[in-house]
């Protein structure tokens, strides 16, 4: 009686995505490296299918970030709100973690094949004895099935806060795509007031490369709400998984 | 103590019964003279754990002096209220049973083992050889608590056929679930 | 060893059972001082019997060097193998626990509430009750996954001060750099 048997995705989740983008570059976790690893990260998201939708919001979500982070690196015009520098921060701190304990967890798994398992005891037979719980009565039994069957895990289904975020993130890119474009007109007024332009105009080609990136986005989280039709129930701690030994 | 005395302690302990000299040296790949020598060293330990030797069969035991408090403890451990979760893994093995430990960790999300251990201490549950693996065990309730419960038959619980079918029919969406997901 | 050390032996012995310092303690009636001194001795002692301490909880296991012959004569309820998530997931409890389910979503960037169960239900990790937050709860590391580990204490993982300095800098760094965002 093994444990059931499970296979694994090609990806964890997208921490995961964007650590393997990171590192297959060699590249250390900061701002730069973020915003040099967005465009494709964004194009590996668009390539994924059938992704479960809760993933796909986990996915989009920081789709969001790398986007800011990138307009931020184009544009250091763009101001950013506290929040949105916290979340930048974050998210450094979270990939930062992951990487740690990914790395980590190769040295647990060797150890976990290697080691030399300390086996339990048996502890000393006592004589038989026939001891009852006055607690246990028919009723009893029945109503703590009743439990049992109300803690099993329902089949997977998507926490409604996971539905509001990919809104939200429609309206933030729908937001980030205005401010680029102001910024944009900002500092275009910036070149037209000095001679030296050229290193300028690449700088705005990618300005402008990137707000096709950010309609592109757009239409992806369109993708992804549409297919949200299935049924929407909470889930929680306390409805996945009992509570007690 | 040599490694020899080591081998033939974790061997008592790992079975937790008494034990010929004759199994501990088929059992540990000692010769008689080594398990001999082992046991006379083990013998001569001090602590809360002893050795006892006829001659012929030997076992871990309690030493002496500390056995009067030790099975006030014991008695208080097995004579207590068998909670939430003695409870659920009844049901489980009333409703569902014949169950293997790892069916009913399964059902209840939780590690069994010390629960399991419990009720079978105190006669609730009973271990049965597992009919298709071996050295494995499968539990199912004693007579006397079939008895306690005043029924002849787990049949007879309240509605037991809904609930024995619910227990499965969940039971295998979660197995399709889990399969299709990293664990 | 001295008799305080010889009691909490022969509780652990009867019991067969992970506890805690508190329940030992109280069943053997020490202080928590008698007790905390009687298991740091018991640790001490060399034989084919060791005790795993996690810092919390306290358990009579065999010795590593035994392993294969007990592999001969005990059968295991669980495949050894692990995946990929269950090993991140317990790579973070183990290094950084006691975590809420949150906690370790936030980390692994997943949901990992599966992975979560199937690791509890086969006794590698323990659900306990949030201390600050009401019907929430921490996942921390049992005895059993020290165990399937082959060490008898969380110091003994690989890395494990390494892991730890480098955890408690990027925690630090990160606390900074937002704070100063909200001043």
């Amino acid at each position: 009686m093994g444990a059931p048997i499970v296979k694994t995705p090609i990806y964890e989740g997208p921490l995961d995505l964007l650590l393997e983008l990171i590192e297959k570059r060699k590249l250390l976790i900061n701002d730069l490296s973020l915003a040099s690893v967005t465009d494709e990260y964004i194009a590996r998201l668009n390539a994924m299918e059938a992704v479960p939708i809760e993933e796909t919001a986990h996915f989009v979500s920081l789709a969001a970030t790398l986007l800011l982070i990138k307009s931020r690196s184009l544009l250091p015009l763009l101001s950013l709100s506290d929040e949105e520098s916290k979340d930048i921060k974050e998210l450094e701190y979270r990939l930062a973690l992951h990487q740690l304990f990914k790395e980590s967890a190769r040295d647990l798994g060797k150890q976990w094949e290697q080691a030399a398992v300390l086996y339990e005891g048996t502890p000393p037979e006592l004589p038989p004895f026939f001891l009852p719980d006055a607690a246990i009565t028919p009723t009893s039994l029945y109503e703590a099935a009743l439990i049992l069957i109300e803690e099993f895990p329902k089949t997977e289904s998507l926490p409604s806060v996971a539905v509001q975020k990919i809104i939200s993130i429609e309206e933030a890119v729908e937001q980030l795509s205005q401010r680029v474009a102001t910024a944009l007109r900002l500092s275009f007024r910036d070149i037209t007031a000095t001679t030296e332009t050229d290193r300028k105009i690449v700088r705005h080609g990618l300005i402008v490369h990137f707000l096709a990136l950010l309609e592109l986005v757009k239409q992806g989280i369109i993708r992804a709400t549409q297919e949200g039709n299935g049924d929407i129930t909470l889930e929680s701690d306390t409805v996945s998984t009992p509570s007690y030994e | 103590m040599n490694n020899h005395a080591y081998t033939i302690e974790a061997i008592l302990f790992a079975l937790g019964k008494p034990m010929t000299y004759q199994e501990l040296s088929n059992k540990s790949g000692l010769s008689a003279q080594e398990t001999k020598e082992a046991i006379a060293s083990l013998r001569e330990r001090q602590g809360g754990v002893v050795l006892i030797d006829d001659g012929h069969t030997v076992e871990l035991r309690i030493a002496g002096a500390l056995a009067p408090i030790i099975e006030t403890i014991q008695t208080e451990e097995y004579a207590r209220d068998i909670g939430k979760a003695g409870l659920e893994t009844l049901a489980a093995v009333l409703y569902k049973g014949p169950l293997s430990r790892s069916e009913i960790d399964f059902i209840r999300g939780v590690n069994s083992s010390q629960t399991l251990r419990t009720l079978v201490m105190r006669g609730l549950l009973r271990k049965v050889p597992h009919p298709r693996h071996q050295r494995s065990f499968l539990f199912e309730p004693t007579t006397e608590l079939l008895a306690h419960l005043g029924i002849t038959d787990t049949a007879a619980l309240p509605h037991y056929d809904t609930i024995r079918e619910k227990l499965t029919a969940l039971q295998a969406a979660y197995e399709t679930q889990t399969a299709e997901h990293t664990v």
